[in-house]
């Protein structure tokens, strides 16, 4: 079938149909969202596995005319990097919407789920999108519905949260949208203009630098908010104090990837000489953030922020990856997108089922849960062992390629890999310092009575959590497979990303 | 000699209609400066303005006006109130546009030879009824709308 | 003044017919069937103007030269008329609680149409002065028309005073220009202009008194505190008339005399316009991001919006993409802003004044149709795709960027971002705050829900394929490229 | 004798400033409405002026109608505006029985 | 039988997940011999793949599968074996099935029975993996696999907060030393372009990199290795490491993991040969830490902390092996130190199940009556300790010191002797406390009792071990275990000692020093305890500052948990604080500042139509001055 991204963008919209249909009742209105996110998850395996491992272009393109006046166009396509993270996604709304139905959404279920299905089509088309005109609406599909999921299912302070999700991001895409006009005007300097990335990357032209120096800065400005990168990070920890679990477990596990591929597919191929000025401060900028994430991590007293600080250092590791411009810290960088989606939504799920059952957060409340959740203390102990890069699981693989090409990193000027890579590599020992800390207070010591009587897992739980268990361990031990697709497209980016050889306009 | 005299009545009346607090001698003398423009007018050599004129601003309107204060009480408060507190102000702006604009309006420099030489009602009426017909429609329909709203404004909610 | 001549202008002559019936029928009909019949009638007028008229022609001369009419006339025409039918659309139940006599509401609404229209039509000054006026005085009486409403007066006199005062400098500004090209068509100027006779002082005065003038009328600051107090105090539809339909004939008024009549000068007004576009932005935004009732809101975020429109008016060396924003951007603001103000006419207050925030709290559960409607509105007005509020913005932004005011679309995106605070902050009290006991009661009303379904759809299902719009606007447009 | 255009132009513009002061210092609503007509006025004397001049300049009728059209609708909307305005000053003055328009000022901020 | 060297590690893991899907719900008592027979499997396999080896099969690398390749960075799973891993192999297979087999009876009462048998096989095959490993990434692991389940065994009675604390400060103090060997490893790859130790020590034999470089890798991977082996200063957590389970202490903290440092080294000798200065540190640090660990075992109470403390001195002495050059040395006394060790371990292991849980030996005494067998191994295995000949530590450290000396390290040597004293003197002291002497508790005395068989056979067997195991070093310098693993770690200077034979004066004198001192250090230790004369309080006393600062460890926990911890503590939390008050503050401020503006417009909107007029007026004057501006051209065009 040649339709196959159109198709993984139509099901979900599709499905509000029915949605519609059975709004009023919650039983039809769950089954309805898991359904069609389980359709939405084959067809994305099917994606997968009618990709072509080893080319490195756009494949199952799709292109036709949208707004034929302005030369914009309808276009999607994957290549190695996108056409795994779409799965990702795809499994990992099944799961918040399977984890939902569970009881954790009580009322306006509705709303909920129909908010979901708009989310999943706004993050599917993110990874598909090559037209930035597209990219860009889809980038901001994604908006409006997580907005509702956190404002209208969040926690106490879900209004402050959410507004404050939502203006940091528009604040930066709006400006991303300024550049991207830029780029729509600058393209007509050689042939009509375009948006179409294919296009323009096939123009053997190149913009000026002065002109790649400013658009790259408001590129990066929309997706270093959406990492978050730090100093914009701070979005992050309330949104996700806030919203509900399924909210926390999309936006840790999809949201924050958009800023690293938007990085990866737009702003490094279309922008090298911005790339190589602003490489210096975002290089920095991402230790920073491996580090000071960690450091703040370590006093958090709310799990989920814990979670949420965790992931700026995690996130740190992925433009580091990518910003040191060679093939292992890029794919360690795709690696760890894919690895920080699983393992980090599983912390925010696990989290979430801990919040439901004893109704607190606040970590100094807790204590003592192994001895009352044998499985429970199994499942989240793998992955808190995967999020501290223990070897054999999926973290690993990707901060070790990171780190491997962060050594690698040599610039012209400026301090190189042998002074970014050992500070990256503390991160590590933090991440052990503050999760193994946070483990030992949470589930460790004595039960307190309270939870004498709480329940372990139940079935459901088990359901969701043990696919991102499999996938974690298979990507640890396993992971060539999935190098093995991603490589060739890296490559090719990187390659577009260094050529020097390309005429420069004006 | 007649226009300085006609300035003199359009100007000095005016700055009386800004001044002055008796609102009914306001209202007369409006009507004074309206004469004064009907004079103008004359010098221009535009009688079927300077008629029109004379019919509508100090018929219609100056009695309209009058009407306007009857209907409405009117208090003679003291000087202070009368003015609004923002009158420093207005006038420092208002002189600071007022005088280049009248300095640039001496920048037209031709010469006009005041003559009672008329007969413009022809071809006024003319290009009224033909070149702005449309226009003159639309007028009219302008006049009917500030009917229907004016009705519409004052009169009494019907039981 | 022949058939021909008739024919060309039969739109308006078909308007003006019905508002005469329809003052007609009101005197004759009988209360309870005039309810039903008198909005069909209108919106049956309408329609038939809207087919009466071309959608799109070549340049057409009418009326010996009076009267042009192109497709930029075509398009304005028809979105007049349907901004004028929207507005009937939403307004009966209203004006029935507010007892505001409906035949004459519908019939001043249509004269204002008429006048708007003919703004469009004008190929002289006088025509546009008078066109001005006729769109202009009947919608001091729709301000007014809540006669036991003190706000209502409030807002009708502020509107009036203030609208009679500046048309009087517009007036003198086409006197001056009428004496410097020693004509008044468009045509005329245009050639004097071009012929560059007009590059001392007297012409700026004109120059300055028309851009006053007509910055008035769309409410462009420092020229626009009418506005908030107009739009908060007029009875809801009235508002939601006045909030876009003069609006939009003023920028019309603008491109036709601005661009097509004082082009030549550009270099000097359109960085005055630029300037202008971003200080009613910005301003726009800042007052309403404090404001706790969402109608007065509302009615400072138009005047933001006046600010992005600007903004396409100030780049306009872009060539026809900017005018074609102007236009589509105003099609785009008429019909979410109409709507966002329609919609508070489901809440039933005393007092023509609209709901404040926390009256809005729980809507999303009390009325959710009117409610996503609303949300749908807000959304576009943010400018956040799907919808023809974010293409609007794409559109502006291109010409803006082409003429190279980088600063100035810097500026309308973190506007953009400002606004989403105020706008998104309605929603959240629709949907994220449960209902207070004080609640307003809510108007039933289905043709209001109807008529938000529709242009809710509109917004949404444009704002995906915008692109059959965005052509039209830009054949609109093409009377201004040179 | 002949007076030059720009004395009349002078007047005119004397008479528009006069009622424009008149606008923003009176506090009656009914003398701003007045001060609005002078304003009106000096519009007028100015289009006749030019209008005086256009018609010399161009040969034939020694007075240009457009100006001279232009001032009759002038009159018109002039009329139709006094008629229109005082007719909400009535209506404001039923629910509010003051013509001080700066004592009405409910709607701010 | 070497092609299938994949089964070893196969084995456990098989235990492992048969134990962890199963063992809480069906097999229960039953996960015992499950791992039990599967490490057995292992132990046979790896001993065919030990005979093979010493039949002379090359050494030889086993690929299974490609695990990362990226580029030119391409690393494969995959085992070699060659002598050193074979040997390693059998080592720990045997020591962990005798374990085993001792837990299955330690551990019969404990509630977590099944976890503890799904976490040790998970330890061993982590081991298997490090020892077989042929590339630094794989090892690395294998490296943490262990460290994991250390981690985990730490911790197995998790409701107390010592062992959970423990566990943490285990697996943090050994991130630090991986933060070395990541970098140690990824350099190693940047220099030499592979991790694989064939291609590495072939490319720094042709064409070794600046000196820089090399020490660079050197030293990063001694960071690892001291942190995973305890050695100075990453030590600190290994006696904490006691809190887990005795058989675990056995295994894990003496025979096995804690050798894996000593293992990492002696596996990258060509590179630490290379690296010249580097050995000088090696061995310098594991001189000093060797005494000043012994140092500390001299004042402890705890029975198993004397026990750790030696660890980690014993540890220390295959350092100060490694460290001159002769690796060698370091793996025999690796040899022997796991078996005489986890017979200590194992010994008092069974003491405290005897007892019934006490550790602190002044409660014990007397206890020979009551359990001979484990006395008796344990006075062999303190025997070994003590490096009495012909036990198997006697030849194994003595060999270390013979090299120290011949090396020319005189320091090191001395000190390494000293050293040998202090260890006599504390192992004594320690058995005469236990056993010897009056019970000092009656109540406990009357309950102890001897272990079960499935203990004590175990504990017979590594009797055996320690007695036997010595001679595999014997004659010294030539004895098999020289033929045997000379290739494999000697690769740089092939044999140095082979030409001539063994210099027995030279063997006899140094030996005779060092036990002579050994024995000095029992005698002391016996008149000590035994007669009471002089009497250990007043030693203490008369040491007084110096015996405070050696019962509280030299106050190193201290600095380590207190001022490092709360310094941590405090800069985190200062970065916190800026998070919140700088970062989001700024955020925040900007807002209200928009919101302050806002309302200060909005008192402008006056509501008064006079003011608005006025501000048109105003407008108009600012539009005309900018258009005269520009027409004049002072605001430019």
């Amino acid at each position: 079938m040649d339709h196959l991204l159109t198709l993984l963008i139509a099901i979900p919209i599709a499905g509000l149909l029915p949605l519609a249909l059975f709004f009023r009742d919650p039983r039809a209105v769950k089954q309805v969202a898991i359904v069609t996110t389980f359709i939405e998850l084959v067809v994305s395996l099917v994606m997968l596995a009618q990709f072509h491992v080893g080319e490195a272009g756009f494949q199952l393109v799709e292109s036709a005319a949208w707004l034929p006046t302005l030369g914009i166009r309808y276009e999607l396509g994957v290549d190695g990097i996108s056409v795994l993270l779409i799965p990702m996604t795809t499994l990992l709304t099944f799961i918040s919407v399977l984890y939902s139905s569970g009881g954790a959404i009580k009322e306006r279920v509705g709303e909920f789920m129909a908010a979901f299905l708009l989310l999943e089509v706004g993050m599917v088309g993110v990874f598909m999108a090559l037209d930035l005109f597209l990219f860009y609406v889809f980038f901001e599909l994604m908006l409006v519905p997580m907005y509702l999921i956190i404002g209208i299912w969040g926690g106490p302070r879900r209004v402050y949260a959410t507004l404050k999700f939502v203006l940091f991001t528009l604040a930066g895409s709006l400006l991303m949208l300024v550049g991207i006009i830029a780029v729509y005007i600058q393209s007509g300097d050689v042939g009509d203009r375009t948006l179409s990335l294919p296009e323009l990357l096939a123009r053997s032209a190149r913009f000026s630098g002065d002109f790649q120096f400013w658009v790259f800065l408001a590129f990066a400005m929309a997706f270093a908010i959406k990492m978050p990168m730090v100093p914009f990070h701070t979005w992050l920890p309330d949104a996700h104090v806030e919203a509900p679990t399924a909210g926390s477990i999309v936006l840790a596990g999809v949201l924050l990837k958009a800023g690293g591929y938007g990085f990866l597919r737009f702003a490094l191929p279309l922008f090298p000489i911005g790339t190589q000025a602003w490489l210096p401060i975002l290089i920095l900028l991402s230790v920073v953030a491996i580090l000071y994430g960690a450091v703040v991590s370590v006093v958090q007293k709310d799990l989920k922020k814990l979670v949420a600080y965790s992931s700026v250092a995690h996130m740190g590791f992925v433009t580091l990856g990518i910003f040191v411009l060679n093939q292992q810290g890029a794919v360690g960088a795709v690696l760890q997108m894919l690895n920080h989606g699983f393992v980090t939504g599983a912390l925010f799920l696990f989290v979430g089922i801990q919040y439901e059952k004893t109704h607190r957060r606040q970590i100094a409340d807790l204590g003592g849960l192994a001895n009352s959740w044998p499985l429970y203390t199994a499942f989240f102990g793998v992955f808190v062992l995967a999020s501290l890069g223990l070897p054999g699981l999926s973290g690993f693989v990707g901060e070790f390629l990171v780190l491997l090409g962060t050594f690698k990193f040599n610039p012209a000027t400026g301090p190189g890999g042998l002074f970014w890579g050992p500070l990256a590599a503390i991160g590590v020992i933090l991440a052990a310092v503050y999760l193994l800390w946070m483990f030992q207070r949470v589930m460790f010591g004595t039960l307190r009575e309270a939870y004498r009587a709480l329940p372990d897992l139940s079935p459901l739980e088990v359901a969701c959590a043990v696919p991102l268990l499999v996938l974690t361990v298979l990507l640890g031990v396993f992971p060539q497979p999935a190098i093995a697709i991603i490589e060739p497209s890296v490559r090719r980016i990187l390659a577009i990303a260094t050529d020097a050889s390309q005429v420069v306009l004006k | 000699l007649f226009f300085a005299l006609f300035a003199l009545g359009i100007i000095g009346a005016g700055a009386c209609v800004v001044l002055l607090r008796r609102i009914t001698a306001q209202a007369l003398l409006m009507a004074l400066t309206f004469a004064c423009m009907a004079g103008m007018f004359l010098l221009l050599g535009a009688e079927t303005i300077a008629l029109f004129q004379v019919l509508i601003y100090v018929g219609a309107i100056t009695i309209l006006i009058l009407f306007g204060v009857m209907f409405t009480k009117q208090d003679d408060r003291g000087y202070g109130l009368f003015f609004q507190e923002q009158t420093p102000w207005a006038g420092a702006f208002i002189v600071a546009i007022a005088v280049p604009v009248i300095f640039l309006a001496f920048s037209f420099k031709d010469a006009i030879t005041p003559s009672a030489k008329g007969g413009d009602l022809i071809p006024l009426a003319a290009s009224l009824f033909t070149d702005y017909a449309f226009p003159f429609e639309v007028a009219s329909v302008l006049l009917l709308a500030a009917l229907v709203g004016a009705i519409v404004l004052v009169k009494r909610d019907e039981p | 003044m022949s058939l021909a001549d008739l024919v060309t202008v039969l739109p308006e002559v078909v308007v003006t017919a019905t508002a005469l019936l329809v003052l007609l029928a009101d005197a004759i009909l009988d209360r309870r069937i005039a309810r039903y019949w008198l909005p069909l009638l209108v919106i049956l007028g309408l329609v038939a103007a809207i087919f009466t008229g071309p959608i799109t022609v070549a340049s057409h001369i009418a009326f010996g030269g009076f009267v042009v009419v192109d497709t930029f006339t075509a398009f304005f025409r028809v979105l007049f008329c349907i901004l004028a039918i929207f507005t009937v659309v939403v307004a009966p139940e209203y004006l029935e609680r507010r007892a505001i006599p409906a035949g004459e509401f519908y019939a001043t609404v249509l004269f204002s149409t008429v006048g708007a229209m003919t703004i469009v039509l004008a190929s002289d000054l006088i025509t546009v002065f008078v066109g001005l006026e006729l769109m202009t005085i009947p919608v001091y009486v729709l301000a007014g028309m809540a006669r036991r409403d003190r706000f209502s007066n409030e807002a009708a006199l502020k509107y009036f005073l203030l609208g009679a005062f500046s048309p009087a400098m517009l007036l003198y500004g086409f006197a001056w220009l009428y004496g410097l090209a020693g004509t008044t068509t468009f045509a005329g100027i245009a050639a004097a202009v071009a012929a560059g006779g007009l590059t001392n002082g007297a012409t700026l005065v004109a120059l300055a008194l028309v851009t006053v003038g007509l910055a008035f009328k769309a409410a462009v600051v420092p020229f626009h505190q009418w506005t908030p107090d107009a739009y908060d105090g007029a009875p809801t539809p009235a508002t939601a008339f006045m909030s876009v339909a003069p609006k939009a004939a003023a920028f019309a008024a603008i491109l036709r005399i601005m661009i097509e009549t004082l082009g030549p000068l550009g270099v000097d007004w359109s960085a005055v316009f630029a300037i202008l576009a971003a200080i009613t932005m910005t301003g726009g935004n800042i007052v309403a991001l404090v404001q706790g009732n969402v109608k007065r809101m509302l009615a400072y975020s138009s005047i933001a919006h006046t600010g992005y429109i600007l903004a396409g008016v100030a780049a306009y060396q872009a060539g026809a993409s900017a005018s074609a924003a102007v236009l589509f951007y105003v099609f785009a603001y008429g019909i979410m802003n109409l709507g966002a103000f329609a919609c508070l006419i489901y809440l039933d207050l005393d007092g023509t004044r609209g709901a404040t925030l926390e009256e809005l709290n729980g809507f999303g559960r009390r009325q959710p149709a009117g409610a996503l409607a609303f949300a749908v509105f807000l959304i576009s007005l943010t400018g956040i795709p799907p919808t023809i509020g974010f293409v609007a913005k794409v559109f502006i932004l291109q010409p803006v960027l082409d003429a190279g005011l980088v600063w100035l679309a810097v500026v309308i995106a973190l506007n953009a971002v400002l606004a989403a605070f105020y706008y998104l902050r309605v929603v959240v009290h629709m949907y994220m705050y449960d209902v207070e006991a004080n609640a307003p009661r809510l108007l039933r009303s289905n043709l209001l829900s109807a008529g938000l379904g529709i242009a809710g759809l509109a917004v949404v299902v444009i704002g995906i394929v915008p692109d059959a719009i965005y052509q039209w606007a830009l054949q609109a447009a093409a009377p201004f490229i040179r | 004798m002949t007076v030059p255009l720009g004395a009349f132009i002078a007047v005119s513009a004397a008479l528009f400033f006069i009622g424009a002061a008149g606008v923003l210092v009176r506090r009656n609503a009914v003398v701003i409405l007045m001060c609005v007509e002078l304003m009106l006025n000096a519009s007028n004397l100015a289009l006749v002026a030019f209008a005086r001049r256009a018609g010399q300049l161009g040969a034939g009728n020694p007075l240009d109608q457009r100006g001279s059209v232009f001032v009759v609708f002038v009159f018109v909307i002039a009329a139709a505006e006094v008629a229109v305005g005082l007719a909400i000053i009535l209506a404001a003055y039923r629910n509010r029985p003051t013509v001080n328009v700066d004592e009405i000022h409910e709607m701010r901020g | 039988m070497i092609q299938n060297v994949w089964l070893i590690p196969a084995f456990p893991l098989a235990a492992f997940l048969v134990n962890a899907l199963f063992g809480r719900r069906w097999l229960k008592r039953w996960t015992g011999p499950v791992a039990a027979t599967a490490i057995a499997a292992s132990a046979l396999v790896a001993i065919g793949v030990f005979l093979e080896v010493r039949a002379g099969a090359a050494s030889t690398i086993v690929p299974l599968y490609t695990f990362i390749s990226v580029a030119d960075f391409h690393v494969d799973v995959a085992a070699l074996v060659d002598p050193l891993s074979s040997a390693m192999l059998l080592v720990v297979t045997i020591v962990s099935l005798l374990v085993h087999v001792y837990s299955i009876g330690y551990m019969a009462h404990d509630h977590g029975f099944w976890r503890f048998f799904t976490w040790l096989p998970l330890f061993v095959f982590a081991m298997l993996i490090l020892v077989l490993g042929d590339n630094y990434l794989v090892m690395f692991v294998g490296w943490e696999g262990v460290g994991l389940c250390s981690y985990l065994l730490i911790g197995f009675w998790f409701e107390r907060p010592e062992p959970a604390g423990a566990a943490k400060k285990a697996f943090i103090m050994n991130r630090i030393g991986d933060w070395g060997f990541t970098i140690g490893m990824i350099t190693t790859f940047l220099v030499f372009g592979s991790m694989n130790f064939v291609d590495v020590f072939e490319r720094v034999a042709k064409d070794p990199p600046a000196q820089g470089v090399l020490s660079l890798i050197c030293l990063t991977f001694f960071l690892g290795a001291t942190g995973k082996s305890a050695q100075l200063p990453l030590y600190s957590w290994l006696p904490d490491a006691m809190e887990g389970p005795t058989p675990v202490s056995a295994l894990i903290h003496a025979a096995t993991m804690v050798t894996a440092g000593v293992y990492l080294v002696a596996r990258s000798t060509p590179l630490f040969d290379a690296a010249g200065p580097v050995l000088a540190v090696v061995g310098g640090v594991g001189a000093l830490t060797a005494i000043f660990a012994a140092t500390i075992a001299l004042v402890q109470f705890d029975i198993k902390r004397v026990m750790a403390y030696s660890t980690v001195s014993q540890l220390g002495y295959m350092f100060l092996a490694l460290g001159v050059g002769a690796p060698i040395a370091a793996m025999f006394h690796l040899i022997t130190h796991a078996f005489f060790k986890a017979l200590l371990f194992l010994g008092s292991g069974s003491v405290i199940h005897g007892v019934g849980n006490v550790q602190d030996m002044r409660q014990m005494g007397g206890l020979k009556s009551k359990m001979p067998i484990t006395y008796w191994t344990m006075v062999i295995a303190g025997g070994a300790l003590a490096a009495l000949p012909p036990l198997a530590g006697f030849w194994s450290k003595d060999e270390i010191l013979g090299s120290a000396f011949k090396n020319g390290y005189p320091l090191l040597w001395t000190v390494g002797v000293f050293t040998g004293g202090l260890t006599a003197f504390y192992v004594t002291r320690a058995i005469w406390l236990t056993f010897h002497g009056q019970p000092r508790d009656h109540h406990l005395f009357e309950h102890a009792h001897e272990s079960p068989r499935v203990m004590t056979v175990p504990l017979l067997i590594l009797a055996a071990g320690s007695v036997l195991v010595g001679f595999i070093g014997f004659p010294p310098d030539h004895g098999f275990i020289h033929a045997f693993l000379g290739p494999s770690v000697e690769a740089a200077h092939a044999g140095a000692a082979v030409e001539h034979g063994t210099d027995w004066a030279e063997f006899l004198t140094l030996a005779a020093i060092s036990t002579a001192i050994g024995i000095g250090g029992i005698l002391i230790g016996l008149t000590m305890y035994a007669r009471g004369r002089p009497d250990p309080a007043a030693v203490a006393r008369a040491a007084g500052p110096v015996y405070g600062v050696l019962v509280n460890k030299y106050y190193v926990d201290e600095l380590y948990d207190r001022r490092f911890v709360d310094l941590a503590k405090a800069f985190a939390g200062a970065a916190w604080a800026f998070d919140i008050h700088i970062i989001d503050g700024l955020v925040n401020r900007l807002g209200w500042a928009i919101k302050l503006t806002g309302s200060g417009l909005r008192r402008a909107q006056t509501g008064i139509v006079g003011n608005y007029a006025l501000s048109i007026v105003a407008g108009l004057l600012l539009v005309m001055v900018v258009y005269g501006g520009y027409a004049t051209g002072w605001l430019g065009r």
